[in-house]
């Protein structure tokens, strides 16, 4: 039988101003089960939680039920105090008479009936507590970022810098991520490579980092503080321990003539090569499609030519895993390829612009390697269609995005700048070329940023025309450019030199493969999906799992910085214990009542259900039903309330508990 | 009515000699204007026009100059200042409307619309020939030369009598000095010294 | 006490909360000392997606003369998505609840947020004197005493048919 | 304490269509021992049309009114807005704007002497005479009379030029009234356009703009309209009669000058107001007001 102690706080007088304590605390006695009852001034003072204690050694409570405030304010405060008494913590219920019942009602005789009754619930209900224990994660002080770009790159440093490990996968030959291929910055417009290698460097050197670039992560498993990540190394076909990055092996291959997508295939490349010259780690990699050796089996120059003998055809694809606690994902974006309508998708594609077709409509990205100093053109802005420098240049933003009837209905938030951006770099470097852009709106609103768009349009004069383009055409070597400009409320027609769209942002490719390895969830974009958009913008919904950049919606450099540091610091926080502690409110599975139905699965927004094997003791198996990860488990509930066969329990939220609370009405 | 045509723009067909003159004349920068539209919800006089204030910037940056001409915006703004005052960009509309009521005078005399501009001529004739204003005369005289002669007929004898419209006047004394303002102006025109 | 039984009628609500917001809200609607009906009695669950629509019929039965359900917005779930769970999950038991005879003024769902007191207060105020003038629940008491449909395993009736398995 | 004296420069339509303007300016000057010394052989200052046709020449006139002023000591006071306006333009745009400057020197033929003080008569009745001694001087508080101060468009505007009050909110008239014992109104229409310059070319402009004022100040409950400025008062007083035909209405509201409702709460009599010229008759407000 328990014994329960009823404790009912005057809270100065915020309570027994309307409540009447003493009768409260008379009528709580009378229940079944309660031994003790009291009242007192401040029970959440000192001497009032000395009054708990003590009445918990000598009345040899079992269970408590504090009359008092809102749980939300001192339920911590008792548990501690009823746990430093030796009792269960989780034994201890508060009854919430303040902010429910005395400040509420004024009747004196109404309010004290309810209090009763909310006494009387709370009683019942602690009767059918039973003991939790705090649940403990052992980490493993060793973090994962998944992609090479400035997002990645930075949470490595801020990880590794803080004295932890940390492991960095690129998919590409070479980290650096699209900031290694844009010329100047908005909105200081310094160099990007400038600002951008330093860091590759440093990543390169730190001791604290393992790089495995043209790898892909290939499965995931284990949870916060313990996943075990398979990572692939895709063959290289040089050695990397062995390479020295002479480069002689790119010189000498005879096959020159690969589009080199780095340089969005304005530019070629051998089909032994590094992506671009400040490439980290500065290894070459054998593009087997296109090498001669691995076609026909004859040539083999890069590995006569090797002094250092790195050069391998026979490498394989190599599985290596890493233990690590928590997972940065920092998998960026792609460029929209708006000439693509690929199968199956929303996405529409723009027959309207000619994209791929009109060589001289090209998007935002190949622009940015035409400005660049070390891009094919060495800087110089000339067109693709006859390397003529372009005297009408006309931008258009929007292009992709915040077209729903075309797919995308979000904005892509950085074209605003960069399209302000290239009218400078462009007015930089021909003085007597004029540059256009048609816009839908001007969407500035980072530091320093409004000021950059003004200036782009008041100082370099770049002519701001408000309307979308319908359709471009190619006339003769020029591009027609059928706009409106809806302030004068006429169309708007411009022939132009050279189109540059403003493609919208996606998230990379396979983003959705690699959510699923992960267990995290994706919008309809497949952009990462947040725990909580306001509250809690960096972290997965699945624990020990972090966001940065792109990957997680369209962002700017410093957007991405910044949320890489916050992923790091996450991280941080995590790894500042040796075990994770957490609440034991989670749910965990009747296993004899458990039919596999998984439904609970289904529900779970956490991804905290687990299949189990159930066998016999021949290891038959006998059936397969839902486990509950305790590491996982938000404790929400939701699968008890979904789960047909009621053999799901949500710890200190049992339906024993509330029917208890229900039937006391 | 603002002409609906197509606009083909090109460094060519923006008339930015005409915007330069007139971000000259006004001492405000049409490129600072981002089209928010303040002037117009502002301007007491939009009703009357057919190119709302805002657009008359906006042509301005496309070096629209003849849409402007063809349209009768300008002669109807009443110089109240309010859009200057309200401006985010404090882009001085007011002046520049001062500016284009110049130049379209200049570049293309007296037309439908810009019969106003003919008071306003006709107001500095008075100030040539006499130093000072005398409504009368400027009365009598518009009416006459816009060929509305009976136009405010019946308010005319009730200002009489209440003394508020003198049929008599003197000149200044110091005219002379006067007149070599205005030749000094044609001189400097003339020159090309201003605009 | 000779009052009008109508008039003295004080109806049992209970109510059925997420501790994020709605109870969060019943908080604030308290410290800012705002007053409403002493009718409510709040039952806090973590999230709307744990309130088993068992606990509704269950309250009902226990004499509850309103079920008040209440959670945080659409999207604004501390949980991610629990609450569009419960909302999917009541919108099909309505109809239960419906066909086995609740009329359904009785049950109220809301989306009271932890910044919306005056919200709470509004809505207790509104089902406490819907409930008021519909008068009491009978339906399962009644329902209890003639058929004794509460699953009492030692009826007679019961007892009997089990004997003849 | 003795008062400054200022240079007096009434404008042309002082000296026409708003004599009572300057009669009752002199006369409550007088009243009050403040000295007006009339500029010799002021010159037009071109008003509206000489900077919508030509705003060089609209510089140099005032320029050349500054140039003028000289004859004369103390700070410019001047009635008109319309002057007011363009002479604080002219030194605003000449001291910014060195091209300018220099062209107006050469039109001049002379170097440039701008730096006078230019003040609305308002000015010089509020802050340099100052509210609690005009209030010492009312002998006949405006008790009851209920006033829409109207500001209309170039008292105020545009920022940092009149410098008269705040641009959007100025109180200088209310405070005067209030410093006079009558009671401001709050409306909608203080200092919308009342279609000004247009009165000789567009006069179906002016009818409609100078309605809505005058419809603002009767919805409002005034009494009468204060003015401060020759045009807006032929807009509003000139063509009252005939705005209240064109839109089947009666306002019958009397418009009066700033210094005619100020004298006479400051006991000059009707006569050396100029009240007779006006072309709503005032009497019988000021006779039910018990003002006369």
């Amino acid at each position: 039988m328990s014994r329960i102690g009823v404790f009912v706080c005057h809270c100065g007088e915020n309570i027994s101003r309307t409540v009447d304590v003493e009768q409260v605390a008379a009528k709580a006695a009378l229940i079944p089960g309660v031994a003790y009852a009291t009242d007192y001034k401040y029970m959440c003072s000192d001497p009032g939680q000395g009054l708990l204690k003590k009445a918990i050694t000598e009345q040899k409570l079992s269970h408590i039920v504090v009359a008092a405030c809102s749980p939300r304010m001192h339920e911590l405060t008792f548990r501690k105090a009823v746990a430093s008494a030796g009792l269960n913590p989780f034994l201890c219920e508060m009854a919430n008479i303040r902010e429910h019942c005395s400040w509420v009602h004024e009747d004196r005789t109404e309010a004290t009936t309810k209090a009763i009754e909310i006494v009387t619930m709370m009683v019942e209900r602690v009767k059918k507590n039973r003991t939790l224990d705090t649940i403990t994660v052992p980490v493993t002080k060793r973090a994962l970022v998944i992609g090479g770009g400035i997002a990645g790159i930075q949470a490595a440093l801020d990880i590794a810098d803080a004295g932890h490990q940390v492991v960095l996968v690129e998919r590409e030959p070479s980290i650096g991520g699209h900031m290694a291929q844009l010329s100047e910055t908005f909105p200081t417009l310094d160099c990007s490579q400038c600002i951008m290698t330093p860091k590759m460097v440093d990543v390169a050197n730190h001791p604290n980092i393992t790089m495995h670039t043209y790898s892909e992560i290939e499965q995931v498993d284990g949870y916060i503080g313990n996943f075990q990540v398979t990572v692939r190394k895709k063959a290289r076909s040089v050695d990397e321990d062995k390479c020295t990055g002479c480069g002689i092996c790119i010189e000498k291959c005879p096959i020159r003539k690969i589009p080199n997508s780095f340089d969005c295939n304005l530019g070629m490349r051998p089909a032994i090569y590094v992506p671009f010259p400040q490439a980290v780690p500065n290894t070459p990699v054998i593009d087997r499609e296109n090498c001669t050796m691995f076609k026909t089996g004859k040539c083999g120059l890069c590995q006569k030519v090797c002094g250092p003998g790195a050069v391998d055809y026979q490498q394989q694809d190599q599985l290596v895993v890493e233990d690590v606690g928590a997972i940065v994902v920092a998998t960026g974006f792609d460029l929209y390829n708006i000439s693509e309508k690929p199968k199956g998708s929303p996405i529409k594609g723009y027959g309207e612009f000619g994209h791929g077709k009109i060589p001289d409509v090209i998007d935002g990205m190949t622009f940015e390697r035409l400005a660049s100093a070390s891009g094919p053109t060495g800087g110089k802005i000339l067109r693709p269609s006859d390397g003529k420098e372009p005297k009408q240049v006309v931008f258009i933003q929007c292009v992709g995005s915040r077209a729903r009837e075309k797919g995308i209905s979000y904005c892509s938030k950085i074209c605003c700048m960069y399209t302000a951006k290239h009218t400078m770099l462009y007015k930089h470097k021909v003085h007597d070329g004029q540059a256009y852009v048609f816009f839908m709106d001007a969407r500035v609103p980072g530091k320093s940023y409004d000021e950059f768009w003004r200036r782009a349009i008041e100082e370099e004069e770049a002519v701001y025309i408000r309307g979308m383009v319908s359709r471009l055409y190619q006339k003769g070597d020029k591009v027609v450019v059928m706009g409106s400009d809806i302030a004068v409320g006429v169309q708007a027609e411009i022939e132009a030199d050279l189109v540059v769209l403003a493609t919208a942002v996606q998230p990379r490719s396979g983003a959705d493969r690699l959510a699923q390895k992960l267990g995290i969830s994706y919008d309809n974009y497949q952009f990462y999906s947040e725990a909580h958009a306001k509250l809690r913008p960096v972290e997965c919904a699945t624990a020990g799992i972090y966001l940065a950049g792109a990957c997680q919606g369209p962002k700017d450099i410093p957007d991405s910085v910044s949320q890489a540091s916050a992923a790091a610091a996450k991280v941080m926080t995590l790894f500042a214990k040796d075990r994770l502690e957490r609440e034991p409110i989670v749910a965990k599975i009747n296993e004899a009542g458990c039919v596999g139905c998984f439904y609970c699965k289904k529900v779970c927004a956490y991804g905290a259900v687990e299949e189990k094997e159930i066998r016999d003791r021949q290891g038959n198996l006998i059936k397969i039903i839902a486990h509950i990860n305790p590491g996982i488990c938000a404790g929400c509930g939701t699968c008890q309330a979904t789960c047909p066969s009621k053999s799901v329990e949500l710890n200190g939220y049992t339906d024993e508990q509330i029917v208890a609370m229900i039937e006391a009405l | 009515m603002g002409s609906k045509k197509k606009m083909v723009i090109s460094q060519k067909t923006m008339e930015l000699d005409i915007v330069r003159k007139v971000e000259e004349l006004s001492g405000t920068s049409v490129r600072r204007c981002f089209q928010c539209g303040k002037c117009s919800a502002g301007c007491p006089m939009a009703t009357f026009m057919d190119h709302p204030p805002n657009r008359i910037v906006r042509l301005l940056q496309l070096g629209q100059w003849r849409r402007i001409l063809e349209g009768r915006s300008i002669w109807y703004c009443a110089s109240c200042e309010t859009c200057s005052t309200r401006c985010p960009n404090r882009v001085h509309l007011a002046a520049i409307m001062d500016a284009l009521r110049k130049l379209a005078w200049d570049h293309e005399g007296p037309s439908k619309e810009s019969y106003v501009q003919l008071a306003n001529k006709l107001f500095l004739e008075n100030i040539r020939t006499y130093g000072r204003q005398y409504e009368m005369r400027l009365a009598a005289v518009f009416n006459l030369k816009s060929g509305k002669l009976l136009k405010d007929f019946m308010l005319g004898p009730k200002l009489i009598t209440k003394g508020k419209l003198k049929m008599f006047h003197q000149k200044n004394k110091n005219m002379a000095e006067i007149e070599k303002i205005f030749q000094r102006i044609e001189e400097m025109r003339k020159k090309g010294e201003a605009l | 006490m000779t009052a009008n039984i109508e008039n003295s009628f004080e109806p049992k609500i209970m109510a059925f909360v997420c501790t994020w917001c709605t109870y969060a809200g019943a908080d604030l609607a308290g410290t800012s000392r705002m007053q409403y009906p002493a009718n409510v009695r709040v039952l806090k669950f973590p999230c709307t997606g744990r309130i088993d629509p068992v606990f509704i019929l269950k309250a009902f039965q226990q004499g509850a003369d309103g079920v008040l359900i209440s959670g945080c917005h659409p999207g604004d779930c501390h949980y991610i998505a629990g609450n569009f769970h419960a909302r999917r999950r009541f919108a099909v038991f309505r109809k239960l609840l419906e066909f086995v005879g609740v009329d359904l003024n009785r049950l109220q769902f809301s989306w009271v947020s932890a910044a919306e007191g005056g919200k709470w207060v509004e809505v207790v105020t509104e089902l406490t004197e819907r409930i008021r003038e519909m008068g009491p629940m009978t339906e399962f008491k009644e329902l209890a005493l003639t058929e004794q449909w509460s699953g009492m395993l030692e009826s007679p009736e019961l007892q009997e048919a089990y004997k003849q398995i | 304490m003795s008062n400054p004296s200022y240079a007096y420069y009434p404008g042309c339509s002082l000296h026409a269509s708003a004599g009572e303007y300057d009669l009752s300016t002199r006369e409550l000057f007088a009243a009050l021992g403040v000295k007006l010394t009339e500029i010799p052989d002021w010159f037009c200052c071109g008003a509206t049309p000489a900077h919508n046709v030509d705003e060089l020449l609209s510089l140099s006139l005032c320029a050349k009114n500054f140039e003028l002023a000289e004859q004369v000591g103390g700070d410019v006071a001047v009635a008109c807005a319309a002057c007011f306006s363009r002479l604080k333009f002219t030194q605003h745009t000449l001291e910014a704007n060195e091209t300018k400057r220099v062209q107006v020197e050469k039109a001049l033929d002379a170097p440039l002497k701008i730096d006078r003080t230019v003040k609305h008569l308002l000015e010089i009745l509020v802050r340099d005479y100052g509210l609690q001694r005009l209030s010492e001087k009312v002998s006949r508080p405006l008790s009851g009379l209920k006033v829409a101060c109207y500001y209309g468009c170039l008292l105020t505007r545009p920022p940092d030029v009149p410098n008269l009050d705040c641009v959007e909110a100025p109180t200088i008239m209310e405070d005067l009234i209030e410093a006079a014992g009558g009671t401001p109104v709050e409306w909608t229409h203080r200092m919308e356009c009342c279609g000004a310059n247009f009165t000789l070319s567009r006069p179906g402009v002016v009818l409609q703009l100078s309605n809505n004022i005058l419809k603002s100040a009767k919805d409002a409950g005034a009494d009468c309209i204060l003015v401060a400025c020759p045009l807006c008062h032929g807009n509003l007083d000139i063509r009252q009669k005939e705005i209240e035909n064109t839109h089947s209405t009666d306002y019958g509201l009397p418009v009066l000058y700033v210094t005619q409702l100020v004298g006479l709460a400051c006991g000059l009599t009707p006569d050396k107001l100029g009240l007779e010229a006006l072309i709503v008759n005032p009497m019988p407000l000021l006779k039910k007001k018990g003002l006369l």
